[in-house]
């Protein structure tokens, strides 16, 4: 399927093409979103329409008044500040306590393998709203609701999963006889862990940490239940951009946002091809 | 790998039955074997413990919490104990008598002696109500002048609110008085309590929930094998490109991944909306005229395609990490075989897909049944889910028991799904590229 | 399925080249005829092509220049699931998802036979390799050997004419690959399908086939039976190839019809050999010894180069000892010595006269 | 200097909150530079929020801004504070004491009212030939003559008082007869008949959201809201001041706040007569009190008069329907029930 | 490191047993010792519970009971990064991410030694094994022979005393595999360490050890050297496992002394045989017999047996052919031809004469 053999029939040939013609639809599908947002930021009114004078390409249809609302909002500043904090924080949290748990899990004599691994994964399943609803009321009553904790406990758990399964999986693939050959050569556990271990599974793990982190910096059902004022994040802040009051700030956070994306996923685009030329394998 | 031929080889338990349970030295096999390996599976145990004590207590407990809400019923029993003893062998057919409204009376008046901030009678009044409509009105307005009723009372609360003088709001108040209820699980069902005390039907048009659950049920059914067919082409392109090629794909599915929910249904509504980019190309092009701009957003069609879009990597991702590791020596023993392309793709290809595809739409499935914001924001009316009525329980008309009964059903039907694909696929299949 | 009886080049490959990058060869200059009934085996090290023009032949990929022919015809724009040829994967590529009777009847399925037609050739080809038993099972639930034989099966049951096998038995223990070797063996003798197989391992070419090509860095090196690949390597590679070999290098003095003389580059002795392979006289030569043709302490007359050695170590091997001794500057020399004789043990450091027909010392190219 | 206080103060958001950061918070800071005022725009889920930390003896915010039903409610459960009007409140610059300044019927148990707010139907004039411009509740209803999509909001409350009062239904009536199942078939009956043209909004950006896409022809809203889209961003939008629903917003104080003596302070000054008319500077509601009414003057920013844009301006409050807090406590449950399943049909 | 010297008993297995599961003996009743400086081998089947003990003995796994000694202390307490034994992996783990310089200067950072001394230890290292030239190199940009070098000269340069390796060269193709042995017998010899080595290719086995322990469903069936195991098995189980064996079974008739007579149960032949592991007049037994002590032809009186046989196929293998013969009514019967001899060869359907003496014919249990 990759190129057309010459036996091909009229019919194959058709097909081949085709189903690149329907390929590229779908990826113009999950793009299109996105490339509509960027130009839209620019946009002098404060609606998500695209103006008769942005049509025509007239400059007084085209300004920059939403990048300077954004960098100019004191709640903007904020919530782009708290949005990195409580990421951080949860993920840096979810990824230890997951990390810990999927070695203990990919451990052969670990009791409950099944049950504690529905359990490690459940926030994942248990419907948002659910949690939220249910993190709202607790959290109100040991007193972390609208602090910094309570955001953060509560991403952290949401985050979780996510690492447990993308280490778990990756330690699927892990050859446990290099701990072994650590301690034989003398190592303790905790050396075995971070010389040996660690570095053998980081790309697991970071992909794991990069799931958490967007998770928690894409997440609004909780935020909007346990947060407070002091606690808005970026999509709360957009949140109250689209249901409470208009304004294409959000295009232009958006913009930025997927800018950062792009570079970021790139980065570790080149990363894995560096890491995979360290360990000799072909870049393919 | 279980050994090929079962009756052949005699196993080794046939050469030494008894040996086997115990070692050298008399112990129990077992005991020996856990003795031997306990330090290892407290060590292994050790290290997922953290997590698991953070999660029972900050998700698990909590969500235990919310769902005990659907049953907890304390309003009743705790405004109104000489009411509810006095109620006791009341046949439930007409206004009670002299005996009761004098419970009933000294129970407004010990509320009034509590401090304000523990008083029983208000929260009374909004449990009343979720069962029978101005029942709240009832409670308060009596209350305000409560204080100058004289015996016998009957006559003063006959006076002061309609509603005494119904057996309906009795009624409601002797089945309520207990600590535990099925009401709300009764009202997240539609039905209700007849003056026989059965449950029926509610009247018709006061029945939402059940067809919301099918709704719901139907929408996210539709957007998993929306996904899937979306989602399948591009996951087997991308699996067949050379690594280097599929990954710069990849991005073009991660990035919407990673740009938020919030932006992309904000995208959207630009999209989709009457003078939207895509009604305007269409009407420019001249495919439809300028009044007959089509409707693709605030109802179930832009609930669709927006959530589709959102969720449609959650189905590429496990789709192509499963197409990945399916060698193409398959489809090529398939056709040496003689089958056509497209019999190999169908009878061989297409059946290795088949975890991918589970844990895709698992995925998809979970996601969209509990999805709450995107319907909240283009779904206008008929693409709503049940999670916005539970929501708005939650926030906006404070029936916090109904709001759990409702989540609890949700939460039930979704952990039998993955309970079922736990045990069909496995769990472990769970990948995220 | 093809008619033109021709049956010394049933399949023909005939100046075939392939490049999968457009910038090197990996077949190279391929002209190859295999006779109907014939059981020909692709040998070589890793790497040089034997899997790409198998592949050529049943079709998954295309010859950069050059015919294939089966039968007589080309077959180049025959698509595979045409072209009727069984293929053995090396690592079986049963479907995982069917059944054992699944996989085999699929053939005969995608050929639209009935279903009780189709039960009795499952039947017929599982007895064959004697799983009969084991229809119903999946692929997973069987031994490696087990699984092999299946995939066997599944590429005879639709009595193809042709059936290629890419190292079937790569991943199978030394006992269970012996056994298989002697079934497929048989199978073949049998039905009297062509069998092209391909292996690295000399052992299993050796014991299996009819014809063995040799393939070095995307062309034939040797073609030839077992016994004249053994005996009879035409350059130096193919006989450090195939068995075991002593390698003396020097450069050749002296020819005399099918006889050279060869002044070695280590100690400077004279030998003489069979003219195989060499350009002419002071052109450099690799020779070729056999270990198992060397002789211990025979009388002079009955061999034509005798020499003094010392033994430097003896390695034990049950039915025989490999001696390895340092001779004419050479101390990787290796003497075989069967272990049935009760005569005489040699220990390390004894002095001994080794001796060997010239007839089976080969002057081969230089290496 | 007095020790420093932050007081946390829950409002709507948007330019409502912006008009009370100018007409109140701003001047009360300068007077008082220990006091930082933070704005959380919470109001929506006020209730909600405010129950949840009562319940867990945690109570964070100081200060509410709620509509008079919630504030009923919250009264109730006893999670805000009751108010003695006279005591508390500043009386009018003429002597007249809050209890009586304030207008009728706005006071309540827990409840201080800072204005008068109407939920309107308004429209897109590019929509409509400039000759057929709408007029009425009935034009609303009438999709023959004025055709195009209609926004309305996803809850019972006044969609079905103008349902009623299109039909034909007595002003003073309305509510009585929507207490009555006929009356309420009625209402849906009507309500059914310019359903095909129906599009639901939430939250009160939307309204104005969809006029400016043209997603809708009509929209109903909240006035403050439509006036900003139409006098300061220059939106084509006009209002239906037929019909228009009159309710209170003010403010409730939670039981057990942080700060509830500096919060009855801030609360004495920020419901004087002149922060009332102030805050009509910023935002097109009409102050709850009588002696502010005279001092409402022209907007800070765009210097129109404001006076016209009031809903209580007698241009404007020809034919007011004033909601019924009493009523919607009372049916709220079953009618929310019943509009739920008409809005899923 | 451990200083009681009990050369004799440096390593110690002492009534050991495991179970991984609670319900079957994996390793049943283990006695062995292993003394200091030997070069000992784990030969058997797979699954019969090698790798599990050279993982108890290097921590990995924990004896269920009995004791592991090492100079004649227990060591089951003792984790394994404490034990101070070298260890080569079957996969070779080496750490991928870090250089060959990096591996091994693993156990010697951990032991805290300085950055100087270490350098020139993994120097030293390195050269040992040829491969001073790739310290800079990771892993992975080593062919498969030069990890095991770098494996072996990691489990080596922290100077253990003992060091276990688990079917190292199983990876590797038939001629590294060779030459890989080779070296490891001579860093053996040379370094004087004492060695457990598992493997289940009795090559491997009988080229490399001093002592072989031949492992079969959890037990040792036998411990000896290699030519004793060779020559002299035990029991059928060995004799079948080690080296090709030709194998008659039927009933004693008769004993006398050393030499037993048996009635074959094929044809009903008599056969005079050694007497090895016969239960008594009237048992069963098993006569081994190795191909190559098979005479074709011998004048009779230097046989002590002889049979009339019937050549079925012939195989050819490059240095000697197998041939197999019909002989007592057992088909499967292989006599091993020398390829050297320039005699007469035999083909499919001759009639032969055979031979073999008693001494070579060995009665063993019935299997
Ligand atoms: N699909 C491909 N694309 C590019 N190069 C290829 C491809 N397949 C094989 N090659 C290259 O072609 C050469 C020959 O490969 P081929 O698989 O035919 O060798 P082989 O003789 O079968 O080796 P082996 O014994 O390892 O299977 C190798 O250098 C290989 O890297
Ligand atoms: N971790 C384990 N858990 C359970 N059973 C095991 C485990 N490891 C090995 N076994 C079982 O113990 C038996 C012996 O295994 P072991 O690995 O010691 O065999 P081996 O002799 O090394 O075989 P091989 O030559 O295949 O490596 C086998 O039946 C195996 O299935
Ligand atoms: N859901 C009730 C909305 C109340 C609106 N309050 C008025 C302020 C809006 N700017
Ligand atoms: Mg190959
Ligand atoms: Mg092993």
């Amino acid at each position: 399927m990759r190129t057309l053999p010459p036996y091909a029939t009229t019919g194959e040939r058709i097909w081949f093409y085709t189903f690149r013609v329907i390929c590229f639809a779908i990826f113009f599908f999950l793009l299109a979103p996105i490339l509509i947002m960027i130009p839209l930021s620019f946009n002098a009114q404060p609606f998500f329409t695209f103006t008769r004078e942005m049509l025509t390409l007239n400059p007084d249809g085209w300004s920059l008044r939403w990048y300077q609302d954004l960098f100019g909002s004191d709640s903007w500043m904020r919530s782009i500040r708290n949005s990195f904090l409580i990421g951080i924080a949860a993920t840096i949290l979810a990824t230890t306590l997951g990390t810990l748990a999927a070695l203990g899990l990919s451990r052969s004599q670990m009791p409950f393998k099944g049950l504690i691994m529905g359990i490690l994964i459940s926030p994942m399943i248990v419907p948002l709203i659910i949690s939220a609803a249910g993190m709202f009321f607790f959290f109100s009553s040991i007193n972390i609701a609208q602090t910094f904790t309570g955001v953060i406990l509560a991403h952290t758990a949401l985050g979780v999963p996510f690492v447990v399964i993308t280490v778990t999986a990756t330690l699927v693939g892990f050859d446990h006889s290099l701990t072994r050959a650590a301690a034989n050569l003398g190592a303790s556990p905790t050396r075995t862990f971070f010389k040996i271990t660690m570095p053998l599974i980081l790309p697991g793990v970071i992909s794991g940490a990069l799931f958490a982190f967007i998770t928690s910096f894409d997440e609004i059902v909780i935020v909007l239940f346990v947060a407070g004022v002091e606690q808005r994040t970026i999509p709360r802040e957009m949140w109250s951009g689209i249901r409470e009051q208009i304004s294409p700030t959000i295009l232009a956070v958006a913009s930025i946002l997927v800018l950062v994306s792009i570079a970021l996923l790139t980065t570790v685009e080149l990363l894995r091809r560096r890491s995979e030329r360290m360990r000799g394998l072909s870049p393919g | 790998m279980a050994q090929a031929d079962a009756g052949g080889i005699p196993t080794a338990s046939e050469h030494e039955p008894r040996r086997k349970l115990v070692t050298a030295d008399g112990t129990p096999l077992k005991r020996a074997l856990q003795r031997a390996e306990r330090r290892r599976v407290l060590a292994a145990f050790g290290l997922v413990a953290p997590l698991l004590i953070f999660l029972l207590t900050v998700f698990i407990f909590p969500i235990g919490q919310m769902m005990w809400r659907s049953v907890d019923n304390p309003q009743v029993v705790n405004a109104l104990p000489n009411t509810l003893q006095a109620l006791r062998g009341w046949d439930g057919q007409d206004v009670p008598g002299e005996a009761v409204f004098a419970a009933l009376h000294a129970d407004y008046m010990a509320d009034q002696d509590r401090p304000r901030r523990e008083q029983a009678m208000g929260p009374l009044g909004i449990r009343l109500n979720y069962e029978l409509s101005a029942a709240r009105g009832a409670i308060s307005r009596t209350g305000r002048n409560v204080d100058t009723f004289e015996a016998p009372f009957r006559e003063a609360f006959l006076d002061a609110h309609r509603l005494w003088g119904d057996p309906a709001l009795w009624r409601v108040i002797q089945r309520e008085g207990r600590p535990l209820t099925a009401a709300y699980y009764v009202a997240a069902l539609d039905r209700e309590y007849d003056a026989d005390g059965n449950i029926v039907q509610r009247d018709e048009n006061r029945r939402i929930y059940v067809s919301l659950y099918g709704r719901t049920l139907a929408l996210s059914l539709g957007i998993t094998f929306l996904t899937f067919l979306l989602g399948f082409p591009i996951a087997y392109y991308m699996s067949i490109l050379p690594m280097r090629q599929a990954n710069l794909l990849m991005i073009c599915v991660l990035l919407p991944f990673w740009t938020s929910l919030l932006v992309r249904t904000t995208a959207w509504i630009v999209l989709l909306q009457q003078q939207g980019v895509i009604n305007t190309l269409l009407v420019s092009v001249g495919i439809i005229g300028d009044d007959g701009r089509l409707s693709l957003i605030y109802n179930m069609t832009g609930t669709i395609i927006a959530m589709t879009h959102i969720l449609l990597p959650f189905m590429v991702l496990p789709l192509y990490s499963v197409m990945r590791t399916i060698p193409p020596s398959y489809m090529r023993a398939a056709k040496s075989l003689g089958a056509t392309p497209t019999t190999a793709f169908r009878r061989v290809y297409f059946p290795q897909t088949l975890p991918g595809i589970g844990a895709g739409a698992v995925l998809v499935f979970i996601i969209s049944i509990g999805y709450y914001i995107t319907p909240a924001l283009v779904g206008g009316q008929s693409g709503r889910m049940i999670s916005n009525e539970i929501a708005r329980h939650m926030q906006q008309s404070l029936n916090w028991g109904l709001a759990a009964a409702l989540g609890t059903m949700l939460l039930v039907g979704v952990l039998i799904l993955y309970w079922a694909y736990n045990k069909l696929v496995g769990a472990d299949t769970l990948k995220l590229g | 399925m093809f008619d033109v009886r021709d049956d010394a080049g049933f399949v023909r490959f005939d100046r075939v080249q392939k490049s999968y990058d457009g910038v090197s060869l990996v077949v190279k200059d391929l002209n190859l005829d295999i006779a109907r009934g014939e059981f020909m085996t692709m040998l070589g090290p890793s790497g040089s092509g034997k899997t790409t023009c198998l592949m050529m032949l049943a079709g998954f990929e295309t010859a950069t220049s050059g015919d294939i022919l089966l039968g007589g015809k080309p077959i180049n724009n025959i698509p595979p699931h045409k072209r009727g040829i069984g293929m053995v994967f090396q690592n079986y590529a049963l479907f995982p998802h069917m059944t054992v009777g699944e996989n085999l009847a699929f053939p005969l399925e995608v050929r639209g036979m009935g279903k009780s037609e189709r039960e009795a050739k499952v039947k017929r080809a599982l007895d064959m390799v004697q799983m009969g038993a084991f229809a119903g099972r999946r692929p997973a639930q069987l031994s490696g050997g087990q699984q092999q034989r299946i995939a066997l099966s599944r590429a005879l049951v639709f009595e193809p004419e042709l059936v290629l096998m890419d190292e079937p038995l790569g991943a199978l223990d030394k006992n269970l690959r012996e056994r298989m070797q002697y079934e497929i063996k048989h199978i073949h003798e049998n039905l009297g399908v062509t069998v092209v197989y391909v292996t690295h391992d000399q052992t299993e070419a050796l014991t299996m086939s009819d014809k063995v090509a040799v393939f070095d860095d995307g062309r034939i090196q040797q073609l030839a039976p077992p016994d004249v690949l053994y005996e009879e390597p035409e350059n130096a590679f193919v006989a450090g190839f195939i068995g075991e070999n002593n390698t003396l290098r020097g450069r050749v003095t002296r020819i005399d019809g099918d006889i050279c003389t060869v002044r070695l580059d280590d100690g400077g002795a004279e030998v003489q050999a069979l003219r195989v392979n060499v350009e002419g006289e002071g052109a450099r030569t690799t020779l070729s010894l056999r270990p198992e043709r060397v002789r211990i302490a025979a009388p002079e007359e009955e061999v034509d180069n005798a020499f003094d050695a010392k033994v430097a170590e003896l390695i034990y091997l049950g039915d025989h000892i490999r001696v390895r001794v340092k001779v004419a500057g050479n101390d990787e020399f290796i003497v075989k010595v069967p272990n049935s004789a009760k005569g005489r043990r040699v220990s390390v450091g004894d002095a001994l006269r080794l001796g060997w027909a010239t007839q089976d010392c080969r002057a081969l190219d230089p290496s | 200097a007095e020790d420093p206080v932050r007081l946390t103060i829950v409002s709507w958001g948007g330019a409502y909150t912006a008009s009370q950061v100018r007409a109140y918070h701003e001047p009360w800071m300068e007077m008082n530079p220990h006091v930082t005022i933070i704005n959380d725009d919470g109001s929506a889920n006020a209730l909600a929020s405010l129950r949840a930390q009562s319940q867990a003896g945690n109570v964070t915010w100081d200060l509410v801004d709620m509509l008079p039903s919630d504030a009923q409610l919250a009264c109730d459960e006893g999670i805000i504070l009751q108010i003695d009007h006279d005591a508390m409140l500043a009386a009018a610059p003429d002597g007249t004491p809050a209890s009586e300044d304030f207008l009728p019927g706005s006071l309540g148990e827990c409840f201080i009212p800072q204005i008068v707010y109407s939920t309107i139907i308004s429209f897109n004039t590019e929509m409509f030939p400039e000759d057929a411009m709408p007029q009425s509740i009935a034009d609303f209803f009438d999709t023959e003559g004025f055709p195009g999509r209609r926004a309305i909001q996803d809850r019972p409350a006044a969609n079905l008082e103008w349902a009623l009062y299109a039909d034909g239904v007595a002003i003073e009536d309305i509510y009585d007869v929507l207490a009555t199942p006929e009356g309420v078939d009625r209402a849906f009956a009507k309500l059914d008949t310019i359903k095909d043209e129906l599009v639901f909004w939430t939250e009160g950006a939307q309204a104005p959201q969809l006029l400016a896409d043209q997603e809708v022809a009509f929209a109903t809203g909240y006035n403050g809201r439509i006036f900003d889209a139409s006098e300061v961003e220059g939106q084509p939008f006009e209002i239906i001041w037929d019909g228009q629903i009159v309710e209170w917003d003010g403010w409730v104080v939670p039981a057990d706040g942080p700060n509830v003596d500096a919060v009855m302070e801030y609360l004495y000054f920020a419901t004087d007569t002149q922060r009332l008319a102030d805050q009509a500077k910023f935002i097109s509601y009409g102050p709850a009190r009588a002696s502010s009414a005279p001092l409402v003057s022209t907007h800070a920013d765009l210097g129109i008069d404001m006076i016209p844009h009031m809903p209580t301006n007698p241009d404007n409050y020809f034919s007011p329907i004033v909601l019924d807090n009493d009523f919607w406590t009372d049916y709220g449950d079953e009618l929310r029930e019943r509009f739920a399943n008409w809005m899923l049909q």
